[in-house]
């Protein structure tokens, strides 16, 4: 296995995105096979690089330090495994998904392109190269989002696309003064301690870092998306993608490239970022009226538990994270899945429209059952490993309060994943909505194949945390303490595991509660926490978008902009135009007013000038 | 031979009005040009390898006797004598047709010869009495030609120049008289060797400032330059060429720095007073260009500042100094007789002087509008034309010098004229056609030539610029940069 | 000295009235009066030929010739040239005066006295032998001025 | 043929075949314009045969002496080979592109010959070694600027160019006057003999007028949006590709391969372009005028190409060489975008356009890919070059200004895909198609040279590190 193997997974897909742009529409049959051919490629190298384990592969580039260096390790292999399983599921839907979208040549491009740019995300091992590809995905992501074609779809695109430039530029001014402090570009030679400088790098990275996985301050494109973009791009980027490179640059900085010490600013910082993410984006989500934003904003709930992991830097706790940012991946695209395999029958996601689907698409609501509950941490499932794992590492580094946030967490997207099931799936049947049938396999397929991984991950969790999460700490253990999670996974019988089953109770009741209160409808299950005093006032600035950072921020610049164009520009303008031309004018017309033609001045101003000249000449002859 | 300057325009000028009986129009051209022609030829091909060796001094002699006609020709004067060839040139060609529709071709081309004539006598004379006679002779022959269109303004005009000059060349005479009381001798040598063994600085403080007066008012320095925006714009467009070109130089620019120069020496107070009266006429006359409606007034104050430019020049006294005065004189003359030109083409197909009336020209008058843009970019000095390289070298010697003041003076002064230039091209050819001006044809061919002839010469120095300023410029500022010695040492008769 | 301060006040006195008298004729009259004295000046500072010149040419020609053209144009009527008087003018001519006054004076004296006279001989040969090319340069001014009255009083074909 | 006669060919070619075009457009007007699309090539192939000597490293001298210490002396370096490269082969592609554009408008004679005039002074300005010559190649660009930009000779856009050459001129003359102060410390105007002197603060404020006004930085910027009423041929050439890298090339060649800077003088440049950059961007997110907020984004490009100089690192100036490439490439395909734009909806206010994606998706495409080549953003060639810059920045010790710079680039991205959202996205107010096929055809060539000159950066970057090397004589 030559290192210029490693190119293939940049190449191959890059090249093919090419092809499936020019493929006329007609030919769709032989587009959607090319797709899923080049699709099952990746996932089989995923396969055979995983086996590998180490391959490098480095050129020299752009010379000062800056060469194209490829390095695949046991975490990129994990992540580009996980980055091809997904990449062939959300081909498949979107072979029938996509089939009368207006643009789907280019939603099979973009889709593949994204992938090359992941890939050589995951496998540069040298910044330049890293922020290359990182950026690339800024294109992709512009691109994927106008493709909903609907009206306000190009605004949430550059929303989208600001949003994440202004994150990707954070971290590159991040990665330029790690380069002054480590003074090497190569990822896996950095290693330094996060103080002074180092500390703004880090802080600057993590911001790159969170913004690509959608944490708390730039997550506001993702509900936005959830409305104006296909759900296949909500399925494909946001809810895995994104999640996988984020928190796989999270955990490379604050493991690799910084030695964060548990229980230093930084470690709490994140924590704090982490719990606020939860707490606030899963509130908002409990009152949201359509399935897709519901999902969105839970999509945005869940990375808080991973930087919450990570931020722990306990190496319990940061397996923790890194196993929910692969179980979250899996349970999310499957819930987006199914939430599309219902649009694409119903033709619409409003909670109040549907209901009582379980019997027209059986298969549906189990795979969306099955990923509620792995999502809401209900036991055997993977969801209640990984929490469990973050709860252990919350409590373990010392700040209680962010477990608590966690637990908060946990009763609410339990709460509002009560009030989608049961409003889309279990309530009773409305007459909005004419019979559907079941979806065709290509779309539940993929559903219940991630439903089973939920199940196989959460059961069997023995394999994901030796195979892929294990060695991954390995190098960073330092208290010697034997790194072995699987011992008490899944048993219940410790206190911890009590207190998320007794959360889960608590929602069960405030479910019913509000159920019953609103006259048996489902939807509006979450009024009763909806119109408490003080949070319903929030909740209407929060859907008025004034918490929206971004909003904010384009006035900002808006208002930067007028101040910087008429306090600095037009007045430099006005001098050159006016002031300059007037003054000449007013000079002139005086000098012209002396020459009235009349002789005698004349003669006047030569005997004055020959008087002055003599009087000058004398004088300075002295 | 270069009595020839002086005797060959003058008896062209005799025979003329004869000829112009027996027919009004050919031969009078043929013959004027042919002097001319004449002229320049033998001033640039015979008299470069006369000075060759040093100043060439000449002692007439009418039948067999010695005849106090002594004339000198050196670097300097032979700088000259070209420069009134060559714009003499191009203004009498461009006269075959524009003085058409004046009639008294013969005359007129009599007077013009005879200002040659006085203006050659003037460069060639060793004597400061000759200076002022000669000076004279184009003096009287240039009010009559400035009166020549013999309308309302051109006689006011006329009269007010005359009376000016007459002033002048009374101070002239008086400075003259002091000298000759001091020294007993009018030849540039003796005095100048006279001047050096008596020490009466206040008596050569007095003369100078008298002299300054009388050659400020001929040069039109600022406060003196009163009669210059009147008596130019009402003469017909090749008098005021020359006039612009020529006569303000070498009446005004040439005696000054001869006299000053060569035969009282630089000294640093004189210096300082030239300077500062360049500075002065550079910076108020640019300003009142700016001002003008009428293109011709413009151009007039364009003269005054650039002469101002010449005189900062040669004021500061350095070789470098004085090459880049001399070199921007020469470029000067080309320049704003090429400029004066266009003018005059305008007028005649336009019939009017106001720039507001006239509008994208260039439309219809291409060659004029060209250029007429060759002489405006190069006397604002933009490269790569002639101008450009004048005005550096003078600002280079400002900056030598020690005196960054005037260096900065020069340089907004220059952006000012450029200023004013654009502002003469907007409204006069680059913008869109006024649609009066719609039938207006090109100028007849001899104007045109004679423009092209005046272009193509400031280009081609723009680019040849090494080989002019080593031919043409060194020789004259070496003899001025000697001082008095250039002049005690060769020129003793 | 006083006859010589007087006859200069007398020179400048009718050149001034030469021009602010509004009748031509009497304006002529006074302009050869003003070279009258200018001759008288001249004789007493012993330049004889200059006097002669003076008095000739100036006050006897070009009078008779001003006073032909006058009589024959009859053109005695007064010139309507506005008096424009502004007080510019008359300030720096007394200024310049005063200066004069002063300066020269005093400068003057301390130029050395002029060696013997510099070339003996007529006027004839001073004017021959010393000045020829003053010739040269006054032959060119008459020929100028005749060209120019040509050039200005010419008729017939004047303007298009 | 050696170095000395290609270098001297690139230069006569374009400025004796410029006053060759109105004989040519005697013939015909096709005669013409295939003359003036034969001379901008043989100037954009001129160059590139010089690469190879170039990617040696070497630097050939031709001196000519002349009178008074002006003596015609050109440099063949790297820097020079690869400025002339990029101008010209801009300078051709604009000259292919308004054979389109103009066909119309009358005296197109003298377009053509002020257009080959323009690009000749430019080879002329890149190569010469003699600050004289440098600055009368300056001035040959002005005036064909003044003449470019009064094209349309209405009375408004004459003021214009009337004030454009003013500017221009003011600064380039008071620029003159600091190199007659170098001229009377060193007393030489020969660049490559006066290699490492210290040169007094005077002298370089007096030489950054002359930078900023022909690179038009703030404080004298204001000629180069007015100059918008320009054909859009002509402010692709001025404002995109070739006129404001005069000034910025200047400033490397003066202060970075000649003269070492007074440390004052160190600290404080970086602060100017940055005001600069930021007030073009502020200014450009509120212009309406679709060709002025392109130029005021150019003002603000040209800040970073005059911060990466200023930094005097490797990765500084690498980078700010390599951003005059790609910049040259896309912002000339965002001013020729709008042209098209222009030439079919003609309006210049982008509120009265909208959804011209539908009826001009190439146009779109080319306006999208060079938008984002202009922000930097990968796989673009615009990303490497400013990351190469902000690099630099960080690494000389200004990680404020890198900031600032990064926030510039988000302001940048603002007002360019506002642009985007109001002319392409959006319904549909005035149905037009793409105008004629050679102006789109240019446009879809820069914009895919943009996205080649993004995967193949190694290329350029090697040509690119070999002239900073040869430039930085002090890292040595």
């Amino acid at each position: 296995m030559t290192p210029k193997m490693l190119l293939l997974p940049i190449l191959l897909p890059a090249a093919l995105a090419v092809v499936l742009l020019v493929i006329p529409r007609t030919l769709r049959l032989v587009r959607n096979a090319l797709a899923l051919a080049g699709a099952a490629v990746l996932l089989y190298y995923g396969f055979v690089f995983f086996a590998l384990k180490d391959l490098r592969f480095n050129v020299p580039w752009l010379g000062m330090g800056i060469d194209f260096d490829l390095r695949l390790y046991h975490f990129s292999s994990f992540i580009l495994l996980a980055l091809a399983g997904f990449l062939i599921l959300i081909t498949l839907y979107s072979t029938v998904k996509m089939k009368d979208a207006p643009r789907a040549r280019e939603f099979f491009a973009y889709v593949f392109l994204t992938a090359a740019f992941a890939n050589g995300a995951v496998l540069a091992n040298n910044f330049v190269p890293l922020v290359f590809f990182w950026e690339g995905l800024l294109v992709t992501l512009y691109g994927l989002i106008t493709i909903g074609g609907r009206p306000t779809s190009g605004r949430t695109a550059v929303k989208a696309l600001l949003i994440s430039g202004f994150c990707d530029f954070s971290m590159i001014l991040g990665i330029g003064l790690l380069w002054t402090v480590s003074g090497t570009l190569t990822m896996s030679q950095v290693s330094v301690e996060p103080t002074g400088l180092a500390a703004v790098a880090f802080v600057l990275m993590m911001i790159g870092a969170a913004g690509k996985a959608g944490a708390m301050p730039f997550h506001t494109w993702i509900p936005d998306a959830a409305v104006d973009a296909p759900v296949t791009f909500m399925a494909f980027l946001p809810a895995a993608f994104e999640k996988l490179l984020g928190i796989y640059l999270l955990a490379r900085i604050s493991l690799d490239f910084f030695k964060l010490r548990p229980g230093s600013g930084l470690s709490v910082l994140l924590m704090v970022l982490g719990a606020v993410t939860i707490v606030l984006a899963v509130l908002m989500a409990l009152v949201q009226k359509d399935l897709k934003r519901l999902l969105s904003y839970h999509a945005v709930s869940q990375v808080g538990y991973m930087i919450l992991g990570i931020g722990t830097a306990v190496p319990f706790g940061i397996a923790g994270g890194l196993f929910h940012m692969i179980n979250h991946a899996m349970y999310k695209c499957g819930l987006f899945l199914s939430a599309g395999s219902v649009e694409h029958r119903t033709g619409t996601t409003e909670l109040k429209k549907l209901g009582g689907l379980r019997k027209e698409m059986p298969l549906t609501a189990f795979g969306f059952t099955v990923c509620a509950l792995a999502i809401s941490g209900v036991w055997p499932l993977n969801g209640f490993v990984s929490k469990e794992m973050v709860f252990h590492g919350a409590l373990e580094s010392g700040y209680t309060v962010f477990a608590i946030a966690a637990w908060v967490g946990a009763i609410f997207t339990f709460a509002s994943f009560l009030k989608a099931g049961h409003s889309v799936f279990f309530g009773e049947r409305t007459r909005e909505i004419p019979a559907v049938k079941e979806s065709q396999p290509a779309i539940v397929v993929p559903i219940l194949v991630l439903a089973a991984l939920c199940i196989l991950f959460g059961v069997y969790n023995k394999l994901p945390l030796t195979l892929f999460i294990q060695p991954i700490l390995a190098g960073h253990v330092e208290a010697g303490a034997h790194l072995d999670f699987t011992s008490h996974a899944l048993d219940i019988f410790n206190p911890v595991a009590l207190i998320s089953i007794g959360c889960l109770v608590l929602a069960f009741l405030l479910h019913r509660h509000g159920f019953l209160k609103s006259g048996r409808k489902p939807y509006l299950a979450s009024e009763p926490v909806h119109n408490l005093p003080v949070v319903h006032k929030l909740y209407d600035l929060a859907e008025a978008r004034v918490f929206d950072p971004y909003e904010q921020g384009v006035k900002v610049l808006h208002g930067l902009s007028l101040v910087l164009y008429k306090a600095v520009d037009r007045p430099i303008d006005f001098v050159f135009e006016k002031v300059v031309t007037v003054a000449g004018e007013k000079f002139t017309a005086i000098l012209r007013k002396a020459h009235n033609g009349h002789y005698a001045n004349y003669l006047a101003w030569c005997l004055a000038g020959l008087i002055i000249v003599a009087g000058a000449i004398s004088l300075l002859a002295k | 031979m270069i009595i020839l300057f002086v005797a060959l325009p003058l008896v062209v000028a005799g025979i003329l009005p004869l000829v112009g009986k027996v027919s009004r129009r050919v031969v009078p051209d043929l013959l004027a040009n042919a002097a001319l022609l004449f002229l320049l030829v033998y001033a640039a091909i015979t008299g470069r390898h006369l000075i060759a060796g040093g100043p060439v001094l000449q002692q007439l002699s009418w039948f067999g006797e010695p005849v106090a006609i002594r004339l000198a020709l050196d670097g300097f004067s032979l700088l000259m004598l070209l420069a009134i060839a060559l714009v003499g040139l191009a203004a009498c060609l461009f006269s075959i047709d524009y003085m058409e529709h004046y009639g008294a071709k013969a005359n007129y081309y009599a007077l013009f010869l005879v200002m040659i004539a006085g203006m050659n006598g003037l460069v060639l004379a060793t004597d400061l009495f000759n200076v002022y006679l000669f000076m004279e002779v184009a003096a009287v022959a240039s009010y009559a030609l400035v009166a020549f269109g013999l309308g309302r303004d051109e006689l006011e005009a006329a009269f007010k120049y005359l009376l000016l000059s007459v002033v002048a060349t009374a101070f002239i005479l008086i400075s003259v008289a002091v000298i000759f009381g001091m020294t007993g001798s009018l030849d540039f040598a003796a005095v100048a060797k006279a001047l050096q063994e008596l020490n009466a600085g206040a008596a050569v403080g007095v003369a100078s400032a008298f002299f300054l007066m009388g050659f400020g008012l001929k040069a039109a320095l600022i406060p003196f330059h009163a009669w210059l925006p009147d008596a130019h714009p009402s003469a017909p467009a090749p008098i005021s060429a020359v006039l612009s070109g020529l006569l303000i130089k070498v009446s005004g620019v040439y005696a000054m720095t001869r006299i000053f120069l060569n035969v009282f020496g630089l000294t640093p107070a004189l210096s300082t007073v030239l300077m500062s009266l360049g500075a002065l006429s550079m910076v108020v006359a640019a300003f009142l260009a700016l001002g003008q409606k009428d293109m011709k007034r413009m151009l007039a104050y364009s003269s005054i500042s650039q002469v101002g430019y010449v005189v900062l020049g040669i004021g500061i006294g350095t070789p470098l100094g004085i090459a880049g005065g001399l070199f921007h004189l020469f470029n000067h003359a080309l320049a704003k007789g090429l400029l004066f030109l266009t003018s005059g083409s305008v007028q005649q197909a336009t019939g009017t002087r106001d720039l507001d009336e006239m509008g994208g020209l260039a439309k219809r008058m291409p060659i004029t509008a060209a250029t007429n843009l060759v002489g405006a970019l190069s006397i604002a000095g933009v490269p790569p034309l002639n101008g450009f390289w004048s005005k550096l070298i003078i600002i280079i010697a400002l900056v030598q010098s020690g005196h960054p003041v005037f260096a900065v003076i020069a340089v907004l002064t220059s952006v000012l004229t450029l200023w004013y230039y654009l502002l003469m091209q907007r409204k006069a050819f680059f913008g869109k056609l006024n649609e009066k001006w719609a039938a207006v044809k090109e100028a007849p061919f001899w104007m045109t030539a004679a423009t092209v002839f005046l272009a193509l010469l400031c280009v081609g120095i723009g680019i040849l610029f090494s080989s002019t300023v080593t031919t043409w410029i060194q020789p004259a500022a070496d003899v001025l940069a000697d001082g008095v010695h250039a002049v005690i040492g060769s020129w003793g008769f | 000295m006083i006859v010589q301060t007087a006859l200069l006040i007398g020179l400048v006195l009718f050149s001034v009235l030469a021009i602010l008298l509004r009748d031509l004729l009497k304006s002529a009259i006074s302009l050869a009066a003003a070279s009258l004295f200018l001759g008288i000046i001249f004789f007493r500072m012993n330049a004889p030929y200059a006097g002669v010149f003076e008095i000739s040419v100036v006050a006897g020609l070009i009078t008779v010739l001003f006073i032909l053209t006058i009589a024959l144009t009859k053109a005695g009527d007064e010139v309507r040239e506005s008096r424009v008087v502004n007080w510019v003018f008359p300030l720096f001519f007394i200024a310049f005066i005063i200066i004069d006054a002063l300066v020269m004076k005093g400068l003057l004296r301390k130029i050395p006295a002029l060696a013997s006279g510099a070339e003996t001989g007529t006027f004839g040969d001073v004017l021959w032998k010393g000045r020829t090319f003053d010739l040269v340069g006054q032959i060119a001014v008459i020929l100028a001025g005749v060209f120019a009255v040509l050039a200005l009083f010419r008729k017939g074909d004047k303007h298009d | 043929m050696n170095a000395e006669t290609i270098v001297l060919l690139t230069i006569l070619v374009p400025i004796v075949g410029s006053f060759a075009t109105p004989l040519a457009g005697l013939l015909s007007r096709r005669a013409r314009s295939v003359w003036a699309i034969l001379v901008s090539a043989v100037t954009a192939v001129l160059p590139l045969t010089l690469i190879p000597l170039a990617l040696q490293g070497g630097e050939v001298i031709v001196r000519k002496s002349l009178a008074l210490g002006f003596d015609f002396v050109l440099i063949i370096d790297p820097l020079s080979i690869f400025m002339a490269g990029v101008s010209s082969f801009v300078g051709c592609l604009i000259v292919v592109y308004s054979v389109g554009y103009i066909h119309k408008e009358e005296n197109q004679n003298e377009y053509y010959l002020m257009v080959l005039l323009f690009i000749g002074a430019m080879m002329g300005l890149v190569f010469s070694g003699n600050l004289i010559f440098l600055y009368l190649f300056w001035e040959i660009i002005a005036i064909s600027c003044w003449r470019l930009i009064g094209f349309y000779r209405e009375p408004a856009h004459v003021r214009k160019a009337d004030k454009a050459f003013l500017v221009t001129f003011f600064g380039a003359v008071v620029m003159l006057l600091g190199f007659i102060q170098i001229y009377g410390i060193t007393n030489t105007f020969d660049i490559t003999a006066m290699r490492g002197t210290l040169v007094p603060g005077t002298a370089v404020l007096l030489i950054l007028f002359g930078l900023f006004s022909k690179s038009a930085t703030v404080p004298l910027h204001t000629w180069l949006p007015d100059a918008g009423v320009a054909p859009t041929t002509v402010t692709a050439l001025l404002h995109a590709a070739v006129l404001v890298k005069i000034g910025v090339y200047a400033f490397a060649r003066l202060f970075l391969y000649t003269f070492r800077l007074p440390e004052g003088w160190q600290q404080a440049i970086p602060i100017i372009v940055m005001v600069s950059s930021l007030v073009a961007a502020g200014a450009a997110a509120v212009e309406n005028d679709i060709k002025r907020i392109l130029a005021y984004s150019t003002i603000s490009q040209i800040g970073y190409i005059f911060l990466g100089f200023s930094m005097a690192n490797a990765a500084g100036i690498s980078g700010s060489l390599l951003f005059i490439l790609m910049h040259g490439l896309a912002k000339a395909g965002l001013f020729l975008c709008a042209g098209i734009v222009i030439h079919a909806v003609h309006t210049k206010d982008i509120r009265e356009m909208g959804g011209l994606v539908k009826t001009m998706p190439v146009t779109a495409i080319a306006f999208l890919v060079c938008s984002f080549s202009v922000i930097g953003i990968p796989p673009f060639g615009g990303f490497f070059s400013k990351f190469l810059v902000i690099m630099g920045t960080v690494q000389a010790g200004r990680p404020w200004l890198a900031a600032a710079a990064l926030f510039t680039a988000v302001l940048t991205m603002y007002y360019l895909f506002r642009v985007f959202s109001l002319v392409f996205l959006g319904e549909l107010k005035r149905p037009a198609p793409e105008k004629t096929k050679s102006m789109v055809f240019v446009v879809a060539v820069l914009a895919v040279l943009s996205l080649a000159a993004g995967l193949f950066v190694a290329y350029p970057m090697k040509l690119v590190n070999i002239a900073t090397t040869e430039m930085s004589w002090w890292l040595r």
